[in-house]
């Protein structure tokens, strides 16, 4: 079994109607496991699920063997997942250092190595440390949603859409650094809409429709699937 | 048979402190008449409360409005605030024939009221007092005086009268400022008042509202030391509140000498009822005076009785005090006279209202105590 | 259950509420507990205006009540002639002296530039004021002069009172527009609370202003559109007809007068409520809640923010001024003093919460149950104390403390009721779709 | 010189001295409801009578106290009292917050609707409060009343004005000053303080950086009731304990926390200066100060007056919306729902 | 007929848009690229009238629109996007889209009480076109949902839905692209190029996608550090050095770019 492994997840929000039909997304130590789909397929939906943020009333969600189905968000964070969520992932009202330091919330080590980090790879946080994170400009923003995850240093990360709105040349350096990141051995679930550039750093790509698995394959394959092309990466 | 009484008083609101002593002094009168067992032949008579919240005109008239439709009251003690009493007796007392005497509002306003002959009140209007105090203002030697009066009708309504009776007995007002009670601070007004001057300062307010928090910080400012502390000032908070801080201070009650409210204090007293406010006596008598207007008129019946409280309330007649209204309910069954004094010397005049005997008291030792009655 | 069967059900529960009440209690108490239901259900009518449609925090409801009282006294009262003549000229020479100062000092505003400016406004405002002051003073005291016990100020215009409805509502409008004006730049709380201090310093001004309604003096024996108990006892027609329905004249007499102030409440509530309903379920009403979700964004769809939020700012003060008007008749005084917030605004909003904001019904039933509760916790609590304390033992010193305390439970009860509402149905009784 | 001093000592007497001390008591107010605006997001109305509860069981407990004979020499002994008065609003307001507001803050409930609950909370505090120590006034100050008294001041100088300066009126003034330091350090530099703002930012993404969010909230009931004991205590201690008058400060002390910005602790400092000093300043009457500071041709006769004191609440009201037209979100920016 | 002329706008001490110069030819679609913060959203602002520059001016067709509110600028045919979703999240997806038309009759007060009929005639026109947008965003499913409750990709598409309900001379979108699948886009592309060709509307796009720049835009403007560092065909910006330093790079998405 995976790491992380959400098993037949079906459920919705509240009391609406399920989104997720049955769906399963799973990624291993080392690897990168990407999801794509179109617009309101439920690709959020089902990191939420993964995440504990939504009634999933079937199927299970475990982390490293062990069944997490039942924990809060919270307890999930303190297990060592981490998270980016596609809208509002960011403390507006707070220093870009600050929501930093909020990312580090669980850690009782000393962080400052990490922050370094971040700080090298998005050099502009840096000269932006001290301003509020909310007049940041929009692909600024979604460097600091990163950022946080990243200083959590956790034992699994999830993004969703990490790369929107974030110009090439900062993109290219997010997907190398994700890379890197997988590479010591963190799983990485992510969706994208970039997909094409996703797919080709991907080990595992899952493609959604409707809350349910379409497609599922590497990332190779995937992109060599003219079907999967056409309808979901823009030809 | 058991009568029953209506009582209207602000028990929540902002002289909910007052209300609950006022409230047991009438219906110790009651209870007075019940043991006797002397009204009409051996009636009861029990009280049944309604909360007037002395500002809310619409709550009040509903009140009534209860107590006269469906508990079937035959007369009402109240209500205690001039605003609340003016809406009930036009929309509620008036409309349904019902007695109202009330013990507290003092409004000179309410002299002029549409009340087709069903409203009374054992309290002076406040245009007497002033004439009072300002007497006693320039026999104590105080040449200048600064005025500070709670925001209603009450106080200014009697800061009217005192500044243009002290006025025209050759006093100084310096100033004149209302103070709103309930508030926080009253820095402000002090400050003014004190910039103003004066020998003394006059504050026409409520004992346990505004009244204190001004005196105090006038204190401790040094602005003033001696005050002039018309009735709604006088009771045992003060003297617990500055004790012999207002040494040599002043003021006016209703009262006279025949008249005495200790009895009535010292049997209502208890943990729950703090009987040092003011307008206890006139709850008493309020009540006294509707049940010996029925003894009077020989039914409990509002249109009957009505008539007859001038008449108990007045000369001619054998005096009765506090106490004494047993003997008031024997005389008039056997077809006497009787002329209530009760807890405040109660004397109507014109529309029903209390004459108004004074008793002019001094703070000695930090005690209230009684100079002399006027 | 759906939306329309939940709503009857409650209207219908509420209406026996009232009904019980007349039953049980008595009619005059249910008729008089239904027209301040009626005028609380117009008030809230116009707090969902704003809050419910437009998300305008306005927390300064008793002021535009208390505007509508004002309209009473003068459109209904009768002139008093020698204060006008005391002093009457003097007064109006004053108020246009205030008002052009301001006028001039808003052109000023818009006129001038940089350091000028700031200087030319207050040497105005100073020069305004001190002339103000000076023509306003002596007639003030002039005015209040005339027979202070009794008149003291410059009457009213002697019109019949149903007229002091629409001119409450224009009066409150105006101020309204004046306040708009300057505050409804202002957010959330900051609005609240700005527009709490207005009402605050309207009341200060009727309280002070004895010239104007004779202050905390008070206006009494206001002008009714409906006849008098006392004349309807008197007449003979009326006692044969009460006497041929079987009921005692006098209860006769007072039911015919809430009745008739029953059927006017009615008119007036049906009216604005057919008013508001069709302006909800409109465009208008869309462009409205684009406007309260997302100001930016409307702004940027080319919906004037600021304008749209001044018209349902006016509209809903005048129909609070309109309430206010009505309950000023009703209770046949203006007692500027009896005007506190808890009870003219917080109450109000309570109503609209309670009931469903941004649903027209929702607020209108929460006028009508929220009073209802108002009215009947005061016996309640005592009842509840009795019924808490029953168990004691007779001599106990805790059951007298606690019948003694038990007025207070008047709040209490209300509290406790407000939060089981809202603890069961969070978003109101009859929530926005 | 001598007639400049003695002017000058009027007007600190009567106008900047008090004003001071009220502003801090507004201003101590002003700190709770601010931090409840700044962290849960709503305006708390029973702010005001949570200051009474906590002033009340002060009051208790200093009586008992007194009973037993402890006092504090010159300090009152309430503030004795006043640790056990903490703890007990502290539980007080957390049990309020499972019982009530729990709730809500679940169902992600607007903040209009948590206004109107705490107006339900407010009106059963207040009959609490009401209930157990009935309506009247209580005094339960003691220790020495003044630092300077008029009578001394006047021997000490030989002026012919006095200045008197209260013992509470000191350790409001101080008070104000260090708690409004810690909070602000708290907030600012602790990592529970951050947490705070974070939760209040950005509740979802708290919880998804590992932030309790039940912690935080008690953290924050807490605090607030810590800051509503010592207000109330303190405001009891000057003036009077009256149940009532605790929800009238309610008026002027969100006034305070508004136009110095909700949720920023120095706003609410600087908005209780702002309007204690405009309600006693702008209506001061000159004439006293003025007999001194002008030659005695120019002496006033009449009160020099801008404005009659009634108006002192409306013009305290003016200066506040004339602030928030310049500042819409108060003076120090604050956050806005 | 849009010029920027010298345009700043400073938050602080910062310059986040630091005299910017630029030009849009009516019947043009512009692409606005630069690295993030560069100020193009800061400049969008400034010319849709929601915030005010520190100076320069911004005229249309030849009138001087600076510093006039959005309302003002919508009624002259001047539309924008949000690049942060700005839906009216408690209305229905159909009606954030019915209500941008401008003058509708039923938005004043007088007409929603008297002219009910003439309001009804209006809104059936309304709704049916309401429909046909969400139907061409693929997305008529969600027409009676929440809008606060569609997906983040969802919420953009209904951006740029409003933009289609009314006949607009110029619009601004602010990257309609970031969070849409790229086959949609693709259908968006096709429809921005079907708006330009078929009623004459001018675009400016911001877009960090090359793919959808390079298939729709010309010319391309790049921004950086609040300036206007290049113009041109999307082949000459590509080719500049600047613009591969500051912005392009030369990773893995570049060269993919280039391969396509
Ligand atoms: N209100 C503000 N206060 C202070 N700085 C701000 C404010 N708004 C924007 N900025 C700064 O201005 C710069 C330009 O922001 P802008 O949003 O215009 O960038 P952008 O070019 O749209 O970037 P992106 O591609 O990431 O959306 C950024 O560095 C940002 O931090
Ligand atoms: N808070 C919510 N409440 C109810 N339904 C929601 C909510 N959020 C999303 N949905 C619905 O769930 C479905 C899936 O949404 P989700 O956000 O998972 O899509 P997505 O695949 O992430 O799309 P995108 O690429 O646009 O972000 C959508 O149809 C949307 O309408
Ligand atoms: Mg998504
Ligand atoms: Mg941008």
């Amino acid at each position: 079994m995976s790491f992380l492994n959400g098993q037949n997840m079906t459920g919705g929000y509240g009391k609406g109607p399920d989104i997720l039909h049955d769906c399963t997304v799973a990624v291993d130590k080392g690897e990168i496991a990407v999801i794509v789909g179109p617009n309101g397929a439920g690709k959020s939906t089902a990191m939420k699920a993964v995440f504990g943020m939504l009634n999933v009333h079937s199927g299970v969600v475990t982390l490293d063997g062990e069944d997490i189905t039942k924990l809060s968000p919270q307890a999930r964070v303190q297990k060592g997942m981490g998270f980016v969520p596609q809208t509002s992932n960011i403390f507006t009202s707070m220093t870009v250092e600050e929501n930093l330091e909020m990312g580090a919330f669980i850690r009782t080590d000393d962080f400052s190595d990490t922050m370094a980090q971040v700080y090298d790879l998005f050099p502009i946080l840096k000269d932006k440390r001290h301003q509020h994170a909310g007049e940041l400009s929009g692909g600024q923003r979604q460097q600091v949603a990163v950022g946080r995850a990243l200083m959590t240093q956790p034992k699994v990360l999830m993004l969703d859409e990490p790369t929107a709105g974030v110009s090439p040349i900062v993109m290219d350096e997010l997907f190398d650094r994700i890379i890197e990141v997988s590479r010591t051995g963190i799983p990485i679930l992510m969706v994208e809409q970039n997909a094409r550039q996703a797919l080709e750093i991907a080990d595992k790509g899952y493609v959604l429709v409707q809350g349910a698995n379409a497609y599922t394959g590497t990332g190779k394959e995937l992109l060599a699937d003219p079907e999967v092309r056409k309808s979901f990466l823009g030809g | 048979e058991d009568i029953k009484l209506g009582v209207i008083m602000g028990f929540t609101g902002p002289i909910e402190s007052l209300t609950p002593a006022m409230a047991a002094g009438s219906e110790y009168a009651m209870k007075e008449v019940s043991d006797s067992g002397k009204l009409l032949g051996g009636a009861t008579v029990s009280s049944v409360r309604g909360d007037s919240t002395c500002i809310d005109a619409a709550a009040a008239s509903a009140a009534a409005e209860r107590l006269i439709t469906s508990e079937g009251v035959k007369g009402i003690v109240g209500a205690d605030c001039s605003g609340v009493t003016g809406a009930i007796l036009a929309n509620v007392a008036v409309p349904n024939g019902m007695v109202m005497i009330s013990p507290s509002a003092t409004s000179p306003a309410l002299s002029a009221a549409e009340d087709n002959g069903m409203f009374f009140r054992t309290s002076p209007s406040d245009a007497r007092q002033g004439q009072v105090l300002a007497d006693v203002l320039m026999e104590q030697g105080f040449k200048s005086a600064a005025i500070t009066y709670t925001n209603n009708d009450y106080g200014k309504g009697l800061a009217d009268s005192i500044a243009s009776a002290y006025a025209a007995a050759g006093g100084e007002v310096t100033a004149t400022f209302a103070h709103e009670d309930g508030k926080a601070d009253y820095s402000a007004e002090v400050a003014s008042l004190a910039s103003a001057g004066g020998d003394i300062l006059i504050v026409a307010g409520y004992v346990d509202q505004g009244g204190p928090g001004v005196i105090r910080a006038a204190l401790d400012t040094g602005a003033f030391d001696t005050f002039a502390l018309p009735d709604g000032m006088i009771g045992g908070a003060l003297e617990e509140a500055f004790g012999d801080e207002i040494e040599g201070s002043i003021g006016t009650v209703p009262g006279s000498e025949s008249a005495n409210t200790t009895m009535i204090v010292e049997a209502i007293s208890s943990e729950t009822v703090d009987a040092s406010g003011p307008y206890i006596g006139e709850s008493y008598d309020a009540a006294a005076l509707i049940m010996l207007a029925m003894q009077a008129a020989g039914s409990s019946n509002p249109g009957d009785y009505a008539g007859k409280i001038m008449d108990v309330a007045n000369a001619p007649g054998e005096k009765i005090n506090t106490g004494e209204l047993a003997k008031g309910l024997e005389i008039l069954a056997a077809g006497g006279e009787i002329d209530y004094v009760g807890a405040t010397a109660v004397e109507l005049i014109g529309g029903g209202e209390a004459a108004g005997g004074y008793r002019e008291i001094v703070i000695k030792g930090g005690k209230i105590t009684t100079a002399k009655y006027r | 259950m759906t939306y329309s069967l939940r709503t009857s059900l409650l209207f219908l529960l509420m209406a026996s509420l009232i009904l019980g009440e007349g039953l049980l209690v008595s009619w005059n108490s249910a008729l008089g507990i239904l027209n301040f239901g009626l005028i609380s259900a117009i008030l809230a009518l116009g707090v969902n205006l704003q809050w419910g449609f437009a998300g305008l925090f306005n927390v300064g409801v008793m002021g535009f009540v208390a505007l509508g009282g004002l309209a009473v006294v003068l459109t209904s009262t009768q002139p008093i002639g020698e204060a006008w003549s005391a002093g009457g000229g003097r007064m109006i020479l004053a108020l246009v002296t205030g008002a052009a100062t301001i006028v001039v000092a808003v052109i000023a505003n818009n006129r001038l530039r940089g350091r000028a400016r700031a200087a030319a406004i207050v040497a105005i405002l100073i020069v305004g004021f001190v002339l103000y002051r000076f023509i306003f003073d002596p007639a003030a005291q002039a005015i209040e002069a005339v027979n202070p016990a009794a008149t003291g100020y410059l009457g009213g215009l002697g019109l019949p009172v149903l007229m002091a409805w629409p001119i409450g509502g224009l009066l409150a409008a105006g101020a309204a527009w004046l306040v708009g004006k300057t505050a409804l730049g202002l957010r959330s709380d900051y609005l609240a609370i700005a527009t709490l201090g207005i009402a605050e310093i309207i009341i200060a001004v009727m309280k002070n202003e004895d010239w104007l309604a004779r202050g905390v003096k008070n206006v009494s024996g206001l002008p009714r559109p409906m006849p008098y108990e006392i004349d309807l006892q008197k007449s003979e027609s009326f006692v044969a007809s009460a006497q041929s329905l079987g009921i005692d004249p006098v209860t006769a007499s007072t039911l015919y007068v809430k009745l008739g102030y029953s059927l006017l409440f009615s008119a007036v509530l049906i009216l604005i409520l057919v008013a508001a309903q069709l302006a909800l379920h409109s465009p208008w009403g869309r462009m409205m809640r684009a406007i309260r979700d997302n100001e930016v964004a409307a702004e940027a769809m080319g919906k004037h923010v600021t304008k749209r939020h001044l018209q349902i700012f006016v509209l809903g003060s005048a129909v609070c001024g309109i309430a206010g008007a009505m309950m000023t008749t009703l209770d046949g005084q203006l007692t500027p003093g009896s005007y506190q917030p808890l009870r003219y605004t917080f109450l109000i909003w309570v109503m609209v919460i309670v009931g469903g904001s941004g649903n027209n019904l929702g607020a209108v039933l929460g006028g009508f149950l929220i009073y209802f509760l108002y009215t009947k916790v005061e016996v309640w609590g005592p009842d509840l104390m009795q019924l808490v304390t029953s168990g004691m033992a007779d001599d106990s010193s805790l059951k007298e403390h606690l019948i003694a305390s038990a007025a207070h439970m008047r709040l209490l009860t209300m509290g406790v009721i407000l939060l089981m509402v809202l603890r069961f149905s969070p978003r109101g009784l009859i929530p926005e779709k | 010189m001598i007639d400049f001093l003695n002017g000058l000592v009027a007007l600190s007497n009567f106008v900047l001295i008090p004003a001071i001390a009220y502003g801090s008591q507004l201003a101590l107010g002003a700190l709770g409801v601010t931090l409840i605006y700044g962290i849960l997001r709503f305006s708390n109305f029973a702010h005001g009578d949570t200051m009474a509860f906590g002033a009340m069981v002060t009051v208790l407990v200093t009586w008992w106290l007194q009973g037993m004979g402890v006092s504090l020499g010159p300090l009152p002994t309430a503030l004795l009292a006043l640790p056990v008065a903490i703890v007990a609003t502290m539980a007080l307001v957390l049990f309020t917050d499972r019982m009530v507001y729990k709730f809500y803050r679940e169902q992600k409930a607007k903040p209009v609707i948590l206004v109107i609950v705490s107006m339900g909370v407010m009106f059963i505090m207040n009959g609490l409060v009401r209930f157990i120590i009935g309506v009247n006034d209580q005094r339960f100050s003691d220790g020495e009343r003044f630092i300077v008294s008029v009578r001394e001041f006047k021997q000490m100088t030989g002026l012919r004005e006095g200045l008197a300066i209260k013992t509470t009126q000191g350790i409001t003034v101080i008070v104000a000053v260090v708690c409004v330091a810690l909070l602000f350090w708290f907030l600012n530099r602790t990592r529970t303080g951050k947490s705070m703002r974070a939760y209040s930012d950005n509740e979802d993404l708290a919880l998804l950086s590992g932030i309790n969010p039940e912690r935080v909230v008690m953290y924050t009931w807490m605090i607030v009731a810590a800051l509503a004991t010592i207000a109330g205590t303190l405001y009891g201690l000057d003036k009077s304990f009256k149940p009532f008058v605790y929800f009238m400060l309610l008026l002027p002390i969100f006034a305070s926390a508004i136009v110095g910005g909700l949720g920023n602790p120095l706003g609410a400092i600087a908005g209780g200066y702002i309007i204690a000093f405009s309600e006693v300043t702008i209506t001061y009457a000159w004439k006293k100060v003025l007999k001194y500071w002008l030659p005695e041709s120019l002496e006033p006769d009449s009160l020099v007056q801008l404005l009659s004191t009634d108006y002192k609440f409306a013009v305290s009201f003016v200066i506040l919306i004339v602030v928030l037209l310049f500042k819409p979100t108060g003076i120090f920016k604050g956050k806005s729902v | 007929m849009i010029v920027v002329q010298d345009v700043h706008k400073h938050f602080g001490g910062f310059h986040a848009v630091d005299g910017a110069t630029l030009s849009i030819e009516p019947g043009s679609i512009t692409g606005l690229i630069g690295p993030n913060g560069a100020g193009k959203t800061t400049l969008f602002n400034v010319i849709a009238g929601v915030l005010k520059p520190t100076s320069g001016t911004v005229t249309m067709d030849g009138e001087d629109i600076t510093g006039l509110p959005p309302h003002e600028l919508f009624h002259k045919g001047l539309l924008r996007t949000f690049q942060i979703a700005h839906e009216f999240s408690s209305m229905t997806c159909r009606e954030n889209l019915m209500m941008v038309p401008g003058a509708q009759s039923g938005e004043t007060l007088w007409n929603t009480w008297f002219g009910r009929k003439r309001i009804a005639d209006e809104e059936r026109a309304l709704r049916a076109k309401a429909d046909e947008v969400l139907e061409f965003l693929t997305v008529e499913h969600l027409a009676d949902h929440k809008a606060g409750q569609v997906s983040g990709g969802q919420k953009k598409l209904l951006e740029l839905g409003r933009t289609m309900m009314v006949d607009a001379k110029i619009v601004f979108l602010d990257e309609v692209g970031a969070g849409v699948n790229r086959t949609l886009l693709n259908t968006i592309g096709d429809a921005i190029l079907r708006l330009n060709k078929e009623r004459d509307y001018t675009f400016v796009v911001i877009e960090h996608d090359m793919d959808f720049i390079g298939k729709i835009c010309d010319p391309v403007i790049c921004m950086a550090e609040g300036k206007v560092l290049a113009e041109g065909t999307l082949a000459e910006i590509k080719a500049n050095e600047q613009v591969i330093e500051a912005y392009l790079g030369t990773g893995l998405k570049n060269k993919d770019m280039m391969e396509a």
